[in-house]
C-alpha cells in the first residue's frame, strides 16, 4: 500500500515537472541564461569586437562612485514606482463607477480599456504632441483658459518631464488596472453589503470594512504590475523623451539600453543590469517582509 | 438542421463578415482596376479642346514624374488606360491656349478606374 | 466550448501558414551573397532595384540583400549581428557611431582599395572623404553629404526690416532678437550629434585639445558664450526646442512659420516644405552660418570586418557612391552625393525639378575647409553624452554656465581617460 | 451598493471617458486629414476628412504580407500561452517540494527587462536555428508569468471535491484537466488570449532584431516606413497606428465577457 502511494506520488511529481518544463525552458532560454550572461560580462572588459578580459569590480566601482546618471536613473525609477498608487487609485474610482448597475457600463469599460492595446510608440507620439509647448492641446487649453501666458514646456523641463511621462504611462495602463479591480469587485458577495446595510453601516463604512479588505489581492496585483512597469517600461520613455532633458526621465532600463547600444559599453551595461536586478530582488524581499500575507496572495493570483 | 447553429456565435459572425466584406471588395477591385482615366479638356471659356496633351504623373518622394501622355480627340475627351497607381496627377497642355493646373486625384486602390466629373480646364497663358 | 473550437481552428491555421511561408523562405541559399544595410531610407526601394540591376551587369553571380533600419535601432541591430557573426557586409552610417566600431577593429580599412582604384577616389570630394578617416586610415566612402546651414524666414525678415542673412555671430543674435515677440522666436538650431557646434566654432572655442586627450572647452570665452545663449533662450530669442527637440519638433516649428532662422542641415528643407505649404524660394532663404562654419552630417558606406566577399562588396560600394549609381541615389532621395561628377548632374536635375531647394544645396558644397564637430574621437558617443546634458541644463536655466561647463569638463575628461 | 444618483455617475464616467478618448480622437482626426499637428491653433474638427491615408499605408508597405506574419506570430503566441500556461498553472496548484522556489523564480523572471537580454537571446535563437522565422519571433512570448498566475487562480477556484470525486472514480489526471478543469476555466483562457494577443501584436524590438528578411516582417516594423525624415507622412503614420490598433480592440470586444470574468477569478479567489 505504501509502495503504491509512493508510486502514485512519483507519477504525480513527474506530471507536475513535465507540465512546468516548457514554461521553465522558455524562461531559462530567454530570461535566466541572458541574466547569467550579463552577470559574467559585468566582471569583464568586453565588446563585440574583442576577446574578453577580466575586469574585477571595475564597472561596479565606476557606477557607484562616479556615475551620476546611474544614481539619477535609480531615483527616477523609484519615483516612477512610487507613482503606481496614483494610477491604482484612479483606476479604483473608475472601477467603482463602472461596477454600479448603470446603462452602458460595458461601453464605459471598453473605452477605458482601449488605451491598453495601443502600440506604445503611438501613445508616445500622441502624448508628445499633447504636451507640446507651442501647439500642444494641453497648453492650448491652459492658454485659452488664461491660466498661463507662455506655454509650459512639459517634456522639456527637468521639473515637469518625469511627472508628464508618468501621467502618459498611467493613461496607458489605467484600463488594465481598472479591469483587474473591477473583477475583484464583482467577486465580493452582495450579501455582505446587504448585511452591513441592515446593521446601519454608512456607504463609507461599507467601503472601508468590506470593499477594501476584500479587494486587497487585486490591489496588490496592480502594485506588482506597477512595479514591473517601472522596471520594464522602456518604449514610452524612449519615444517621448529618450531619457531627457539632461537625464530627467532616465529610468534604469532606458539607461542600460543607452549604455549598451548607443555608447557601446556592453560590459558596463551588464553591471547595471545586475544592480537593477538586485534592486528588484531586494524590493521583493522587503515587500514580502512588510506585508507577510499579501505576498502569499500574489503567489496565488 | 441544428448542426449548423454552432456557426452562429460572435466569433464566426465577426470574422465571417470581415471575410465576406474583403471578398466583395476584392471582387469590386477585380472589375474596376483597368487603370482607365476618362475625362474632358475644356478651354478657358468652357469649349472642348481637341489636340490637347494630357499628362498623367506619379509622385516619387517629392517630385512628380510624367508616366503617360495622351491627346484629346475632336470632342475634347481623352482616355488613359493601364495606369497602376493609387495617386495620380493630371495636367492638360495645349501650347496655343494654355495649361490646366496639375491636380491630384487619389484613388481607393491601385489602377482604379477614374471618370472625371469636372473637365480639366485650361488657363490662358499658363504652361 | 466556443473557445476550445476557436483554439483548434487557430492551431490548424497557424501551422498551415507557418509551413507555407517557411517553404518559400528556405529557397536559394547557396549563391554568393552580399548584404547592405542602410540608415532609414525605406522609400529608396525603386532606386535599390536599379542599383542591383547595374551591379548584376558587372557581377551577375552575386546576390544582394538589402536591409533598412531606422537610426534609433540601427546600432542595436548591427551590433547584435556583429556578435552573432552575421554582420551585413556594407553599412551606411551617419554621425560618429562608426568611430567606436573603427577604433575597436570592427571595420575594414579601405585605404588600400581607395589607393588602388585611383580614378574612383579622385572623383570624390577629399574633404568629405577625409571625414571618415581614423588614425590615418580611411574607413568609409562618402555616400550622401549634408552639413548645417542657416535657413531664414524671409517674411519675418521683412517684418523686422531686415534684409539678407547675418554675416557675423553678433548680427545673428541681433537679428534673432529683432524678430522675437509673442509666438515668434528668432532662432532655432538642431542639436543632435554635434550640429550646434558652429555656435562654438564661430567664437573660437575648441572641444578638445589637438591630441584629443583632454577637454579644451572650459574657457572664459565659452562661459560668456553659454551665458549669452542661455539668456537668449530664456528670453525666447532662441526657441527652447533648440535644446530639447530632435527632428520633428524644431523643423515642425519652423514649418509653422514662427521661427526667424533655423540652423539645420539641407534635408530639413524637404521636410518643412512638406509641412508648410507657404515654403518656397520667395519665403525661405538659405545661407551659410556666420563665418562659414558648419557641422557635417553626412553618410558614408563602410565595410564590416566580418565580410566574406570584400571585393564584391567594394564593387557595390563604388557603384553606389559614384557615377550613375550616385545619380540614382541623389534623385531617389533628393540628396547630394560625395561624387563631384554626379553632383554636377544632380544640380541640373534639381534646378529643373525643385528650383526652390537649390540655394540650400549650393551651401553644401561651399566652405568645405570649415567643417567642425567631426573630431575622430574613439569615444565620440560617450563624450557627447558627457557634454550635451550639461549644456542642455545650462540652456534651460537649470545651472549656471560656469557650473555646467565645469561639470562637463570633469565628465569629458573622465571619459577620455577611462579605459 | 451606492446611493449616488445615476446622472452623477454618468457624468463622472463621461468626463473620464472624454479624457481617455482625447488622444484617440486626435489620432483618428489626423489620420483622416493628415494636417501638420504642429500647427497652431489646433483645429478641433476635421476639415475635409478622407480615407486616402489608409490607402497610402496599404501600398507604402507590403501591408497584407506583414498582417499575415503578425497574425501567424500572434496565433502561435496565443496558442502557446493558452496551452503552456494552463499546464504550468495546473502544476502550481499541486503541492511539491520546490514549489516556493519555482514561484520566486517566475516572479523574478518578470523583472528582467527584455532590452538587457537582446544579445544572448539572439545568440540562443540562432543556435536553435529560429532566426528569421515565425516561431523565433513567438517563442520568447509563448509563456508569460502573469497569465500563468491567472490560470493557477482559476484552477484553484474549482471545488476540490469535484476533482477528488473524479479521481476516486479512477479518471486519469490528463482527463481531469481537459474534461473538467479547462472547460471550467473559459474565462482564464479568454484572459490569456487577449493579453497574449496584445503583447505579441505590439511586440517591436524583438522582431526587429531577429528578422532580416523583408518578407518576414510584422506590422509594428512597418512603422519605420512612416518615420522617415524627408517625406510628409503624418496622415499615413496615424492611419497606420489605427490600422494596427483595430485587431487588438476587436479581440478585446469579442472576448470581453469572458475576459472580465477571467481576471475576476484570477485576482480575488487567492
Amino acid at each position: 500500500m505504501a509502495f503504491a502511494i509512493r508510486k502514485k506520488r512519483t507519477r504525480e511529481l513527474l506530471l507536475i515537472w513535465f507540465f512546468l518544463a516548457p514554461s521553465l525552458l522558455i524562461f531559462a532560454l530567454y530570461r535566466i541564461i541572458p541574466l547569467l550572461w550579463n552577470g559574467v560580462l559585468s566582471f569583464e572588459f568586453w565588446s563585440p569586437y574583442k576577446p574578453a578580459e577580466f575586469a574585477g569590480l571595475y564597472h561596479y566601482e565606476e557606477m557607484i562612485l562616479y556615475d551620476d546618471v546611474f544614481w539619477q536613473s535609480f531615483w527616477n525609477t523609484a519615483v516612477f514606482m512610487a507613482s503606481a498608487p496614483i494610477g491604482i487609485l484612479f483606476a479604483l474610482v473608475i472601477a467603482l463607477l463602472v461596477d454600479t448597475p448603470i446603462r452602458g457600463r460595458n461601453v464605459y469599460r471598453t473605452i477605458v480599456f482601449m488605451s491598453y492595446p495601443v502600440m506604445t510608440v503611438a501613445v508616445g507620439i500622441i502624448w508628445q504632441w499633447l504636451y507640446n509647448e507651442d501647439v500642444g492641446l494641453i497648453n492650448y487649453i491652459l492658454r485659452s483658459l488664461g491660466m498661463s501666458g507662455r506655454g509650459i514646456p512639459f517634456l522639456n523641463s527637468s521639473t515637469y518631464a518625469l511627472p508628464a511621462v508618468i501621467v502618459a504611462s498611467i493613461w496607458q495602463v489605467v484600463g488594465f488596472y481598472m479591469i483587474i479591480l473591477l473583477t475583484g469587485l464583482q467577486n465580493i458577495p452582495q450579501s455582505l453589503y446587504e448585511a452591513a446595510s441592515i446593521d446601519g453601516a454608512s456607504a463609507w463604512q461599507r467601503f472601508k470594512r468590506i470593499t477594501l479588505p476584500l479587494l486587497r489581492p487585486s490591489i496588490f496585483l496592480c502594485f506588482v504590475i506597477g512595479i514591473i512597469n517601472s522596471f520594464t517600461n522602456f518604449d514610452l520613455i524612449y519615444v517621448m523623451t529618450d531619457g531627457g532633458p539632461s537625464h530627467a526621465t532616465e529610468l534604469l532600463v532606458t539607461y542600460i539600453y543607452r549604455v549598451a547600444f548607443k555608447l557601446g559599453q556592453f560590459d558596463y551595461a551588464a553591471a547595471l543590469t545586475i544592480v537593477n536586478f538586485a534592486f528588484f530582488v531586494f524590493l521583493a524581499w522587503l515587500a514580502n517582509r512588510l506585508s507577510g500575507g499579501e505576498a502569499g496572495a500574489v503567489e496565488s493570483t | 438542421m441544428l448542426r449548423w447553429s454552432f456557426l452562429l456565435n460572435r466569433y464566426v459572425v465577426t470574422f465571417g463578415t470581415i471575410a465576406v466584406a474583403a471578398a466583395l471588395w476584392n471582387l469590386y477591385i477585380a472589375f474596376n482596376d483597368d487603370g482607365i482615366v476618362e475625362g474632358r479638356v475644356v478651354g478657358p471659356s468652357g469649349q472642348p479642346v481637341a489636340g490637347a496633351e494630357v499628362i498623367l504623373s506619379e509622385r516619387t518622394l517629392l517630385v512628380t514624374e510624367p508616366r503617360q501622355r495622351v491627346t484629346t480627340d475632336e470632342a475634347g475627351t481623352f482616355t488613359i488606360t493601364g495606369h497602376r497607381y493609387h495617386r495620380v496627377w493630371l495636367k492638360a497642355v495645349k501650347p496655343e491656349i494654355g495649361a490646366s493646373p496639375q491636380t491630384e486625384y487619389r484613388l481607393y486602390f491601385r489602377g482604379a478606374n477614374l471618370h472625371l466629373e469636372e473637365p480639366l480646364r485650361l488657363e490662358a497663358g499658363a504652361s | 466550448m466556443t473557445l476550445k473550437r476557436l483554439t483548434g481552428v487557430a492551431i490548424g491555421t497557424a501551422v498551415a501558414m507557418a509551413v507555407g511561408l517557411g517553404a518559400t523562405s528556405a529557397l536559394a541559399q547557396s549563391q554568393k551573397k552580399i548584404s547592405i544595410m542602410t540608415w532609414n531610407i525605406p522609400y529608396f526601394e525603386e532606386g535599390m532595384k536599379k542599383w542591383i540591376d547595374l551591379y548584376h551587369q558587372k557581377r551577375p553571380d552575386v546576390q544582394v540583400e538589402w536591409i533598412d533600419k531606422k537610426g534609433t535601432e540601427f546600432s542595436t541591430f548591427y551590433q547584435t549581428q556583429v556578435v552573432a557573426g552575421t554582420a551585413p557586409d556594407i553599412i551606411d552610417i551617419q554621425g560618429g557611431l562608426w568611430l567606436e566600431y573603427a577604433s575597436q577593429g570592427g571595420l575594414v580599412d579601405l585605404t588600400p582599395l581607395m589607393q588602388r582604384d585611383k580614378e574612383y577616389t579622385a572623383g570624390l570630394y577629399p574633404e568629405f572623404a577625409n571625414g571618415w578617416r581614423f588614425e590615418g586610415k580611411n574607413y568609409g566612402v562618402p555616400f550622401y553629404i549634408s552639413k548645417t546651414l542657416l535657413f531664414y524666414n524671409k517674411n519675418m525678415f521683412k517684418e523686422a526690416g531686415l534684409s539678407g542673412p547675418p554675416q557675423t555671430f553678433d548680427q545673428l543674435m541681433q537679428y534673432a532678437e529683432k524678430m522675437t515677440g509673442g509666438e515668434k522666436s528668432g532662432l532655432m538650431t538642431l542639436n543632435f550629434d554635434w550640429l550646434y557646434w558652429p555656435f562654438f566654432a564661430v567664437n573660437g572655442i575648441e572641444l578638445v585639445t589637438p591630441d584629443l586627450k583632454k577637454a579644451a572647452f572650459n574657457t572664459p570665452k565659452a562661459v560668456a558664450l553659454v551665458e549669452r545663449l542661455a539668456k537668449a533662450t530664456q528670453a525666447g530669442v532662441i526657441n527652447k526646442i533648440s535644446w530639447t527637440g530632435r527632428w520633428v519638433e524644431p523643423n515642425g516649428a519652423f514649418a509653422a512659420g514662427n521661427i526667424g532662422m533655423l540652423h539645420a542641415h539641407a534635408p530639413a528643407y524637404f521636410w518643412f516644405q512638406s509641412k508648410g505649404p507657404w515654403v518656397n524660394a520667395d519665403t525661405v532663404g538659405a545661407a551659410n552660418f556666420p563665418g562659414g562654419w558648419s557641422t557635417p552630417n553626412s553618410h558614408a558606406l563602410l565595410m564590416s570586418k566580418g565580410t566574406k566577399h570584400p571585393e564584391e562588396a567594394w564593387d557595390f560600394m563604388k557603384l553606389a557612391t559614384s557615377g550613375e549609381g550616385a545619380f540614382i541615389f541623389g534623385t531617389g532621395s533628393n540628396n547630394l552625393t560625395g561624387d563631384k561628377a554626379a553632383n554636377a548632374r544632380l544640380m541640373k536635375y534639381f534646378e529643373e525639378k525643385i528650383p526652390a531647394v537649390v540655394p540650400a544645396l549650393k551651401t553644401q558644397l561651399e566652405n568645405l575647409d570649415k567643417l567642425v564637430g567631426n573630431w575622430p574621437l574613439a569615444k565620440d558617443a560617450q563624450v557627447k553624452e558627457a557634454f550635451y546634458p550639461e549644456l542642455q541644463a545650462a540652456m534651460m536655466g537649470e545651472k549656471s554656465a560656469k557650473e555646467a561647463l565645469d561639470e562637463a569638463e570633469k565628465k569629458v575628461n573622465r571619459v577620455l581617460q577611462r579605459r | 451598493m451606492t446611493r449616488y444618483p445615476k446622472w452623477a455617475i454618468h457624468l463622472g464616467l463621461a468626463i473620464i471617458c472624454t479624457l481617455m478618448l482625447i488622444p484617440f480622437y486626435w489620432v483618428l482626426k489626423t489620420s483622416l486629414t493628415g494636417e501638420n499637428i504642429f500647427s497652431y491653433p489646433p483645429a478641433i474638427l476635421p476639415e475635409n476628412p478622407h480615407l486616402f491615408y489608409y490607402v497610402d499605408v496599404w501600398y507604402s508597405i507590403p501591408f497584407f504580407r506583414y498582417l499575415v506574419n503578425s497574425v501567424v506570430v500572434s496565433i502561435i503566441v496565443v496558442v502557446g500561452n493558452v496551452v503552456l500556461n494552463a499546464m504550468a498553472g495546473y502544476a502550481l496548484t499541486r503541492d511539491f517540494t520546490g514549489k516556493g522556489s519555482v514561484i520566486m523564480l517566475f516572479l523574478s523572471c518578470m523583472m528582467i527587462p527584455f532590452q538587457v537580454t537582446i544579445i544572448p537571446a539572439y545568440l540562443i535563437t540562432k543556435e536553435l536555428g529560429l532566426l528569421n522565422s515565425h516561431l523565433g519571433m513567438a517563442l520568447p512570448l509563448c509563456s508569460t508569468i502573469v497569465c500563468i498566475f491567472v490560470f493557477k487562480a482559476s484552477f484553484d477556484a474549482i471545488p476540490k471535491s469535484l476533482i477528488d470525486a473524479a479521481r476516486i472514480d479512477g479518471v486519469p489526471d490528463w482527463m481531469i484537466i481537459f474534461r473538467i478543469m479547462v472547460p471550467l476555466s473559459q474565462s482564464a483562457i479568454a484572459t490569456n488570449i487577449i493579453l497574449a494577443f496584445i503583447w505579441s501584436w505590439n511586440n517591436f524590438l524583438w522582431p526587429l532584431i531577429i528578422i532580416r528578411d523583408n518578407d518576414m516582417q510584422t506590422l509594428p516594423l512597418g512603422l519605420a516606413r512612416f518615420l522617415t525624415v524627408v517625406e510628409d507622412t503624418t496622415g499615413a503614420l496615424y492611419a497606420f497606428c489605427i490600422m494596427v490598433l483595430v485587431p487588438g480592440l476587436m479581440i478585446f470586444l469579442l472576448a470581453q465577457k469572458q475576459f472580465i470574468a477571467g481576471l475576476t477569478s484570477g485576482a480575488a479567489k487567492g
